[in-house]
């Protein structure tokens, strides 16, 4: 038993720093380090660049544009990118929408839409979640009705995340009320510009615009954007639920979060010493930073699992409850250390390219905003009690 | 032993709580704490109108009441309302200007004609080092002012500002007045809504209010009380508000608050305010004994709030799901307070610090 | 508003003290406060005395030889006489019994059992749990059948505390097998004399003798000893759960234990330095002592409810919960505060009068024991999750 | 990367698993734990024949094992069977005579002829006073030993004893021979079961086996690595034992794991002990680094075990009510274990204190 990596390993890790020493702009990681929010801009940049290296899709076949990392050597790259603070991959094409088109996407779907979730010609965002059918997902309500060559769609989503970039979106509509309710559901292809679709933006209570409602009304889409078979969407959907969630737990980012909170305590006096030496403050972060060591090593476990052909059900949600639930410490510890100074609300220094006085200790400025934002993380993307109901399943069928 | 809140404070709190929701309806309150001043002077004025300044101090000073637990029943109201507004300024630099004597000065206050708030925290410099604390040099009869404080609540609507200094004689509060020569504000609105700044001062002019450090120390147990006293409140909101939520909406055919793990967790939640409200109540109760026992149990109500404060705004908003997050919704606002709160006057680990200290020395 | 007591209340407080001070025996109090074992004897001696001063049972009508305390008056008694070690009083005549037959015995009832309570005459013990019934109380099966002027009991009670030194019990019993499970249960009053009764000791993980089983073989009960109308026994064990509830906190037991954890922490030293100066053990102290202070306002505000005439149900769930988490924390750090010391099991140096030498610190001996066997308390007599149950209800009606 | 136990290891632990599933029943385990000498000679001779022992050290010391895994892998087959006896103090004692270069001694050990165990922490008072540390004074060729150690692991039953000592010099580590004059023991059992004992040393007879504190340091460090193993076995136990109950017991008509609070809070045990094992694993992985890695990983391992043991031990009672607390279920009896394991070798706030001095040193 050992936890190093694989000289082989290691040689990729060093390739994967290389690789992002040479190609990942400062701006961008600064912006990232500092908190400072991404345009659309900068995240299509960075996936441009990725793209370049063969490295946007790192999960998909090779003869798709994906690589034949192992599972190993993307937990690496998960961890390098983080850690040198590069801005996150937008999931919704690459990770969510390529592996269901991957899977039960038709040759001709597969040859045009996957090259354009990697050149960057779509925008895809995830039409899921409705006002009335939050941690019950099968029981949406939007409708698609077959006319002829079409469907006409006509409904709502909602908490729908960066629909304002988007120019597609990929839906679960209803295309039938019979028998159970998962059994009527379909997934369809999207194209945002379509007449009858309609964005209206969510202010989150950081003040950020981030989510959306898209309504959809009379929208017609061709038949050939169904995905698997009519009625079959509920497959696609916990297909997509499942798929790649071993590096759900955000090792990379909670340590790159950490480095960050352990600078800030290290720098910040307080009373006449370091932050990191007041004793409660110091062992809150031990507390975290132990939990964060135990978790790597805990996901580096359920990846040899994966390696080893085994399907993580339980674990991967583990690894989900625990991610987000330190990703949401370390924030707490943010705003614990910047004390008041975490209240000042300067709405221009969140923003790249700000060089305005700070107020107070310049890494403040995003500190409260990050934690009532990170909220989110136990509760989208299958809330934190819907991944106990599967663990207690798996754990106990119940 | 009672638990009343006695007829007279209850009316006033009750006619406080009438004008709250007379004239602080949601909207108004939201166009009000975005606002530039980050709260309403009109609804200051109609505070003062309707005398509930005065509950905030003592009959010497004009007031007509000035009790720990008048404070506390006026900022539960504040904290129920959600209002913004210069309210801990003027308990705490009233509170100063009371000791001093100075009724005169303290009759504008209470009349809403001067803005008062209260500098006390040192500044933080960009790289996150706590500013040296702000010196007071005496020429003449006059003093002058040098230094920076941080985080002053509503500074930039100040007319008065009672500023903590330290003189060769040791800590004192002074007046300062917000157009004086050698002040500087940046005012900058809050995350929680409302507003703050920043205070340099350069050799301003100052008037010595009173010596010594008990004023202080009795100011800020004051404010411990009245912010204990409206984190509950915001507390109770959020509480009621969520348990409505997990009644009425319906996840899989029934309310989710038929699920037993929300439902549990939220027995939680309430029974740890109820501790909250009882900390509270303590904080007052002992607030007029010794200042080792005010501050022992001042510090334990802060830290008492500030735990369940975290605890009861994540939880609000966890059991609420994305809707918790919209600023739409007034939740949001409450709990982003709640954990605002925490950082005011010091938060749960610096009272929780400050308590075992006192339990040390007793 | 104010916490302090009245004078009269205070006044009150010096008598209880002076009482105290008086007539508690040293030699009870030190096995009290040493966490020794009491002998059935110990407690019937302590009875006693509270007898002859008519505060035996305070929350009885006087008339029947109890006093008119308020409710306050109550709450001083318990907290004083808990700080000064007194043996607690064994609840199940007193507390649970008595007042079940003050509102539901007949006058022939009250005459000839209460005064027996009292003097000394009957021990009594709780035939509530058994083995199939946990927290689903009313799915009881043991059975009651009427044959002429008796009931014929079969079956089998267990957890019931003290069994072996009680010469009576009451039982909840089936007399019917119709319409929902409650309302065919009848509340029975039994010699443990009669032949077919027997109790078989359950030995806790302590290695205490705490709790029984008691066996019910055609146990054979004059039907005058029916307390209630018969199938409406439900309502009497529905009035004894919400009796009397509102020192259910066990404030004054919490706060002698948690002067005796001081005195521990003062004069422990390790490390060179005394144990209450480790500011991790200092903050977990701190954190109790809080809470404490807390829950002993909150205790009085229920109290101060109750005065007025309001009943608390979820008040009095409230407080069991926390009031058991306390004192289960204040043994977790007692065990703490012995350190290895704790793990020494010495069973002579439980029992009172052990002169011996101590393994280790004297405190120590018995801290283990009372972590582990304070388990119960979240257990037994409305398992915390009923309690949350019964909350649940009364906030949101769910 | 390799998360294998190995297969020789594995073939070990798997020989051990069936030795104690075919010879240390339920009754045996009792009856070995509450005899006097707190464990059964014949399953320790049984264990020697089997070469148990031998997978404890390393080769040059007349074993074939002796890495923190083959420590851990061992200990895990000690918590899942509960298994009484002097495991611990053949582990720290043996890893002494292992630097020592005392192979014949350990050769005896290792055959299950000698009884060896490990006096280290200093004993305490009847006040609750740590004791001063055992002092070691050389007399000619000969040292002499004087003072008291506590809570020696089968003290009553051991031949030989390692005992930690101050010299002049410093630390060194000794070996006392268990009926040498000026040797006093008072043995007792455990409440967990098994049995240790106070030592007293009065100018008993030693002889130097390491001088200085890094082999001490080391035996403890491997220690640490062998209680959180078999800690993070007996919570599987208890883990799987909880699981089972809620799956088969019904209260209300179904099974009580069906009630979503237990059920997502058993969910919380189960993800915590997942944690356990990761800090477990961690541990050992970093045992052969540098002495500051190496601690650094211990104690946040000893920290993790001690947390999540206690939460594993209450919520395996509380979940099963009544019958998890009484003795005749083996469940009460691993909680036990699993509680007290946090007391060996320093609680969780103790390494959390020594995590915070490690990071803090770094």
């Amino acid at each position: 038993m050992d936890l190093d990596f694989t000289e082989k390993d290691e040689a990729f890790r060093e390739e994967v720093r290389e690789f992002l020493n040479e190609k990942l702009p400062k701006r961008l990681s600064d912006k990232v380090r500092q908190g400072q929010r991404l345009t659309k801009a900068d995240m299509e940049e960075w996936h441009a660049i990725l793209n370049e290296r063969g490295w946007l899709a790192p999960h998909w076949p090779v003869e798709w544009g994906g690589t034949d990392w192992s599972v190993v050597q993307r937990f690496i790259f998960e961890t390098e990118t983080a850690m040198a603070h590069a801005p996150r991959v937008v999931p919704f094409g690459v990770s969510m929408l390529g592996p269901v088109l991957i899977k039960f996407g038709t040759e001709e779907q597969k040859k045009h839409w996957l090259p354009r979730i990697l050149d960057g010609s779509d925008w895809w965002c995830q039409g899921y979640s409705e006002p009335g059918a939050g941690s019950d997902l099968a029981s949406l309500k939007t409708s698609a009705v077959r006319e002829g060559d079409h469907y006409v769609i006509n409904g709502q989503k909602t908490w729908t995340t960066l629909a304002q970039c988007a120019n597609k979106i990929f839906c679960l509509v209803r295309t039938s009320k019979e028998g159970k309710k998962q059994e009527g559901i379909s997934f369809l292809l999207v194209d945002m510009d379509t007449p009858g679709v309609e964005v209206r933006p969510i202010k989150l209570l950081d003040g950020d615009h981030e989510v959306n409602e898209v309504w959809f009304s009379d929208v017609k889409v061709p038949v050939e954007n169904l995905v698997g078979e009519e009625n079959k969407g509920w497959t696609c959907a916990k297909y997509l639920l499942s798929y790649e969630r071993t590096n759900i737990a955000g090792v990379g980012a909670s340590m790159a979060a950490f480095e960050r909170l352990k600078e800030v305590a290290r720098t910040t006096r307080r009373n006449g010493s370091a932050l990191i030496e007041d004793s409660l403050f110091a062992a809150r972060m031990a507390e975290v930073e132990i939990d964060l060591e135990n978790m790597r090593t805990t996901n580096l476990r359920v990846l040899d699992s994966v390696g080893r052909g085994q399907t993580p059900m339980a674990e991967s949600s583990m690894l989900k409850i625990r991610g987000t639930e330190i990703r949401q410490k370390i924030t707490a510890l943010m705003r614990r250390a910047a004390g008041r100074y975490a209240q000042p609300f300067l709405d221009e220094a969140l923003e790249g390219g700000f060089n305005g006085e700070p107020v107070g200790p310049g890494w403040a400025a995003p500190v409260a905003s990050q934690y009532f934002n990170n909220r989110k993380l136990s509760i989208f993307g299958g809330s934190n009690e819907v991944q106990r109901e599967i663990i207690g399943k798996s754990m106990m069928g119940l | 032993m009672d638990f009343s809140l006695g007829d007279d404070r209850r009316m006033m709190a009750d006619s406080l709580s009438r004008y709250f929701a007379d004239t602080l309806g949601w909207e108004a309150r939201q166009a009000a704490a975005e606002s530039e001043a980050g709260f309403s002077r009109d609804m200051w004025a109609g505070l003062a109108e309707l005398g509930v300044l005065g509950l905030l101090f003592g009959e010497e000073a004009g007031g007509y009441g000035g009790s720990a637990f008048d404070a506390g029943a006026v900022f539960a109201e504040v904290g129920k309302a959600l209002a913004t507004g210069p309210f801990l300024g003027t308990l705490l630099g009233g509170n100063i200007l009371e000791a001093a004597g100075e009724a005169d000065l303290l009759g504008e206050v209470i009349a809403g004609s001067k803005i008062l708030t209260f500098a006390d925290d040192p500044a933080m410099d960009s790289n996150g080092v706590v500013t040296d604390p702000v010196k007071a040099v005496k020429e003449g009869e006059a003093w002058r002012l040098s230094g920076a404080k941080g985080v002053v609540d509503y500074l930039g609507s100040a007319d008065l500002i009672v500023v903590t200094a330290e003189a060769d004689a040791g800590w004192a509060s002074f007046l300062v007045e917000a157009d004086a020569e050698g002040v500087e504000r940046r005012a900058y609105p809050l995350v929680d809504g409302g507003a703050a700044g920043e205070l340099t001062l350069e050799g301003a002019s100052a008037r010595l209010l009173v010596s010594g450090e008990d004023a202080i120390s009795k100011a800020r147990a004051l404010g411990l009380v009245a912010t204990v006293w409206e984190a509950v409140a915001v507390m109770e909101v959020l509480r009621d508000a969520t348990i409505e939520y997990l009644g009425t909406r319906k996840q899989f055919g029934v309310p989710i608050g038929a699920f037993q793990a929300l439902k549990h967790r939220m027995t939680s939640v309430a029974l740890e305010i109820e501790q909250a409200r009882s900390a509270a109540i303590n904080a007052a109760a002992y607030f007029a004994k010794d200042p080792a026992t005010r501050d022992r149990y001042g510090s334990a109500a802060k830290y008492t709030a500030g735990k369940v404060g975290a605890l009861t705004a994540e939880e609000a908003i966890q059991m609420h799901g994305g809707i918790g997050m919209s600023w739409e919704m007034p939740l949001s606002h409450f709990a982003k307070r709640l954990v605002m709160l925490d950082h005011v006057l010091g938060d749960e680990d610096a009272h929780m610090a400050r308590y075992l200290k006192l339990a040390s020395a007793a």
